[in-house]
């Protein structure tokens, strides 16, 4: 089973990836943004989902500064269930 | 054309994998088709020459059974397209190149080009991104980067340069060479798996074989991995340790193909190659596809059969993939397998000897063929305006929001960093030390191809002492424009010979390089970039010179001859002017002496700081002096025509150095002394140093744009 | 006194502790996939990018062998160094509180910082002269100390970077930490790097001095 | 509206954290897992859910090695739409 995991900065925690993309935006002319948290998404196949919290806790998120959330989706292929919660998947070149 | 030749030497027509692997082969970039012959102009011999141009780089001995391994390389296309990971992928061939001789890598300069960051956007980001890549090769992999020099100018607009040098470390006996050796020897493939990476570069190819719908599969931005590459230099070197290899490759530019060729070719012998055999990242990749990847993080070796078992123990250990894809053989032929079928079939000698070679012809151009910046300077300011804007400028303000990011101190040798001395400084095991110092200014070049490469090679040497080490051989980087065009060809040629001269008359012998061609953009080609990378060695690392002014009450003398011009000048370049004219004629005897006489005050410990004049000239040499030892000065000479004595520039010949009175008088002029907390040049300008220092901090600083990941 | 360096694939500070701790008694390297802790009287889990620093920095080398082998080492009172990296496994694995964190400016960071001593007391600090900065490089990406809410009493701040010094944008200026019982210790800035005035001084020494003075006292003893 | 934009490597390029953890989890004893990739999420309040492509070909992704995803939510607090996609949210302190 292909699973996403997502990890943020939990709240309190100073995010300046955020902040710096909160930074970026307008700048680039995009105004209207607020609230910008920065953080992980590592996506895999597993066989076992029942042990994703563990690998969680113990490898891909450090729960003293980290949340995480894992996403379930059956036999996808990458890129995992875009349509289902309807995302746009785009591959188009920088200027 | 190139194929009717290929037919001639082939009897039959090329199949496609074979095709592919010509074009590659007699690319630019692996043929020097346009250089060669020019090359061989280049003076490559000298007492201390160990390895020299052939090699993946080249070696000179530095004493102690110790030999130093350096060469420079271009990465300015792929950094052009994606900048974090061309510059990062562009340290990390650079450092295969010199482990690939046996040596351990210890240190990294970059020599970088950029568009006007005032003015451009997109040159700030090249920059941010490109110093990022840097940064994260180098640091991660932990080599210490410890120098390189920046410049701004528009003509690297569409076109910025990222060049890297590393240099390295080994003994005498661990230096070892690509050449395959002994029929029946196994070929082995270390390190990473191959992918699909860059074959999208390999442009030949595109009509040839990728279907319209395929182009997505072929991911031709590489992605640098450090880690892989330090498990893989680890690694190596335990190999050449143990004695375990008989020769060594890295892959670079045209991956397998080109390594495979080249150590056949220099052992005159043949390879048979399974493609089948080597590790793939992903599924059916086509043999051709295997052959032209340019994966980074791998490296090709020849073993003898009975050592291999070790060298798969030694390769466990450090978690490197190492795989028998083949053998030496005979026949003199290239051929390529896949399983049990023959897919490509070559003679080497045809692939790497026979590209023809094409002649240049030079054109001198009549007008410059750059046009004129934008002034920023108008002509009216008073000569404390001019420095100030000199310090702040682009191209001679503060590095340091740039070397901050590099690691320059691990390894526990760096004896001065970025800023304290004018070349970077690295102890040796015996109590020596090595110098090293990167330099080209493509504006100089431009007024004058052959003044100015010649200026490269002095101003190195003249870095070199002022920190009191000899120069022992040189690496180069030629960055032109189309060969192919009259003008370039001219500037190539040019330059190359100018390149010679200096080298003759300074007796440093050119130990290896590369040379990057087609830097153009539709609007002209950048200026003629010859970079020089020079290395030297100091007897004693505890007396290595340093920049700064230290003693309230030293003199300060001037040393060399000095006959500075504004021509091609950062002050002729603030006041608009095209890069055209004359440059100041240096007598290379009485350049040779300057250097020798400051390198032996330096090494005598006579001196409290010495600094050599460049780009700003007198007035900005001096201004550097008191900033960087938090001190000010006073002349005491009578400036007639303050504009062309003081920021005229004729660099690579001339010293700012301060001591004792009694010690400067036999070397030079005593122009001033030591003290306070200004710059006081009678007539002219009075300024405090603190004003020095913050308008030369906040230069380059107020263009770093902020980053947003932290990679 | 004998010291031991972990290791790890990626490591690049490793030499540079192991020829640091040289110059106050003797030293070994420790291979992180080996167990055997070769009778080392400390441990020091040295610099660089173990493991790529992928993920996380710290998070993939914490689960070595041999990490294994210095967590216990430690519960049992044995002295532990973790230098910037170092200090980021020690993090990760438990044995020092709070975690390391992208730097405020999110960019690598190589500088020279003055470092000001909390403690006299402590293994590691003992030689440091009194009221004196150490003047120490510091060189990392991630490197923005978050001291957990609880579980850091003050006297566990053993360094801080000086008052306009913080280079990363640690909590209250925090450079190094050593957990409850005083016997690990980690800081993000490198003493390895200054033991010689010839490569920029010669303050990191003092830390080597501490944990000799330390191992040699608890040997009389 | 709160927005998530999930960026990968593009498939096909190398991902070296992701094949760091493939290596790191069975040695934790986590078998059966493959096909790892890592890559980063963002989290934002956006005004104008129509300009999230452009800011990500801008500057939330690097369209020639990353492809990315939107996931629209609307009116979601932190952790966004976890029991909508099927998610878990722990925050556990580490042993
Ligand atoms: N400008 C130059 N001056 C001297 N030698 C050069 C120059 N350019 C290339 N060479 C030499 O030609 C050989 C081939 O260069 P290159 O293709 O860049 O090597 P590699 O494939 O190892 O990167 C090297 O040994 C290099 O040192
Ligand atoms: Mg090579």
């Amino acid at each position: 089973m292909r699973a996403r995991v997502l990890v943020r900065p939990k709240a309190g925690i100073l995010d300046p990836q955020g902040q710096a993309v909160e930074r970026a935006l307008p700048a680039l002319g995009f105004g209207g943004v607020a609230n910008v948290r920065v953080g992980r998404m590592i996506e895999l196949d597993v066989d076992d989902p029942d042990r994703l919290p563990e690998m969680c806790e113990r490898l891909l998120s450090n729960p003293l500064v980290e949340e995480y959330e894992i996403v379930e989706s059956v036999g996808a292929e990458a890129p995992v269930g875009a349509e289902a919660m309807g995302a746009e998947v785009a591959q188009e070149a920088r200027p | 054309m190139e194929y009717e030749l290929i037919l001639a030497v082939l009897g039959r027509h090329p199949n496609d994998l074979e095709l592919a692997m010509f074009s590659l082969m007699w690319s630019e970039h692996c043929s020097y088709k346009h250089s060669k012959r020019l090359l061989r102009r280049l003076p490559t011999e000298g007492p201390h020459v160990l390895l020299g141009p052939g090699e993946n780089a080249g070696a000179v001995d530095v004493g102690d059974g110790l030999a130093v391994a350096f060469k420079v390389e271009s990465h300015n296309h792929p950094s052009a397209v994606e900048p974090f990971q061309g510059a990062a992928t562009g340290v990390g061939g650079i450092l295969r190149d010199v482990f690939a001789v046996g040596a351990r890598p210890i240190a990294i300069l970059d020599s970088l080009r950029f568009g006007e960051p005032a003015a451009s956007e997109r040159s700030r980001y090249l920059l941010e991104r490109a110093v990022a890549g840097i940064g994260h090769y180098g640091n991660s992999i932990g080599v210490a980067t410890v120098g390189g020099e920046i410049y701004f100018d528009q003509a690297y607009e569409q076109n910025c340069l990222i060049n890297a040098m590393c240099l390295g470390l080994a003994p005498h006996g661990r230096l070892i060479r690509s050449a395959a050796v002994g029929p029946g020897n196994v070929l082995v493939l270390l390190g990473a798996l191959t992918g699909r990476d860059g074959i999208g570069g390999a442009s030949v190819l595109a009509s040839a074989e990728f279907g319209e719908g395929d182009a997505d599969k072929r991911p031709s931005v590489q992605i640098g991995d450090p880690f892989t590459e330090k498990k893989l230099l680890e690694c190596c070197l335990e190999l050449l340790e143990d004695d375990l290899l008989v020769s060594l490759q890295d892959l670079g530019a045209a991956g397998l193909t080109s390594a495979s060729a080249e150590m056949a070719s220099k052992g005159g012998l043949g390879l048979d190659l399974d493609v089948g055999r080597v590790p793939l990242r992903e599924p059916g990749m086509e043999p051709f596809e295997v052959m032209v990847s340019e994966s980074q993080e791998r490296m090709l070796c020849v073993v003898t059969p009975d050592l291999v078992p070790d060298v798969i123990a030694v390769c466990d250990r450090w978690e490197v993939l190492c795989t028998e894809i083949g053998a030496v053989t005979d026949n003199g032929r290239l051929r390529v397998l896949d399983g049990a079928e023959v897919v490509g079939d070559l003679p080497v000698a045809a692939l790497v000897d026979e590209c023809p070679m094409y002649n240049l012809e030079p054109e001198a151009p009549i007008v410059s063929l750059y046009p004129s910046p934008a002034p920023v300077l108008g002509g009216g300011e008073t000569p404390a305006e001019v420095l100030l804007a000199l310090l702040g400028s682009p191209n001679l303000a503060s590095r340091r929001p740039v070397f901050e990011q590099y690691d320059c101190i691990v390894g526990s040798r760096t004896v001065r960093r970025p800023d304290a001395a004018d070349a970077a400084v690295l102890e040796l095991p015996g109590g020596a030390a090595l110098a090293i110092s990167i330099d080209g200014n493509g504006r100089r070049v431009a007024c004058d191809p052959r003044a100015g490469a010649a200026e490269a090679v002095y101003e190195c040497s003249a870095n070199l002492a002022c920190v009191g080490a000899e120069p022992l051989g040189l690496t180069n980087c030629l960055n032109f424009g189309n060969p192919e065009k009259p003008h370039v060809a001219w500037q190539l040629v040019e330059a190359v010979e100018g390149l010679a001269r200096a080298c003759e008359a300074l007796g440093v012998p050119v130990v290896g390089g590369n040379v990057s061609l087609y830097n153009e953009a539709p609007t002209g080609p950048i200026l003629p970039t010859p970079v020089v990378g020079m290395v030297g060695r100091l007897p004693d690392a505890s007396r290595a010179g340093q920049i700064g002014f230290t003693n309230d009450g030293d003199a300060i003398a001037l040393v060399g001859p000095f006959a500075p011009s504004l021509t091609g000048s950062e002050l002729a370049k603030l006041r608009g002017a095209a890069p055209a004219g004359d440059l100041p004629v240096m007598e290379p005897g009485a350049v040779r002496e300057a250097h020798a006489t400051v390198r032996d005050a330096v090494c005598a410990g006579a001196l409290s700081s010495a600094h050599d004049i460049a780009e700003g000239g007198l007035a900005v040499a001096l201004a550097e002096c008191c900033v960087a030892g938090g001190i000010g000065a006073r002349l005491k000479v009578r400036i007639d025509d303050w504009v062309r004595e003081l920021f005229g520039e004729a660099p690579g010949c001339a010293f700012v150095v301060s001591g004792a009175e009694e010690v400067l008088g036999p070397l030079g002029r005593v122009i001033g002394r030591v003290g306070g907390d200004t710059l006081v040049i009678p007539g002219a300008l009075e300024v405090a140093v603190s004003e020095l220092r913050a308008v030369r901090d906040n230069g380059l600083l107020q263009y770093a744009s902020s980053a947003v990941w932290s990679e | 006194m004998k010291f031991g360096i972990v290791r790890f694939p990626g490591s690049c500070d490793d030499v540079d502790a192991l020829l640091a701790a040289q110059r106050v008694g003797e030293a070994v390297m420790l291979w992180h996939a080996d167990s055997d802790l070769q009778g080392v009287d400390a441990v020091i889990v040295p610099g660089g990018f173990s493991y790529g620093d992928y993920l996380r920095a710290g998070a993939i080398a914490r689960f070595a062998p041999m990490m294994e082998e210095v967590a216990e080492f430690a519960r049992d009172g044995g002295l532990v160094l973790g230098i910037c990296n170092g200090f980021q496994v020690l993090c990760e694995a438990g044995l020092l509180p709070g975690a390391l964190l992208p730097n405020i400016s999110l960019r690598f960071v190589c500088r020279q910082v003055r470092l000001d001593v909390m403690s006299e007391y402590s293994p590691f600090t003992r030689a440091c002269p009194l009221g004196e900065p150490l003047s120490i490089p510091v060189k990392h990406t991630t490197g923005r100390y978050y001291a957990p809410e609880h579980g850091l009493a003050d006297t566990q701040v053993l360094l801080r970077y000086a008052p306009g010094e913080n280079p990363n944008g640690s909590d209250r200026d925090i450079a190094g930490v050593c957990n409850e019982s005083g016997n690990v210790f980690g800081l993000m800035p490198h003493p390895e790097h200054a033991v010689d005035p010839l490569t920029g001084s010669s303050d990191g020494l003092a830390i080597f001095e501490s944990i000799r003075a330390h191992v040699a006292d608890r040997v009389v003893a």
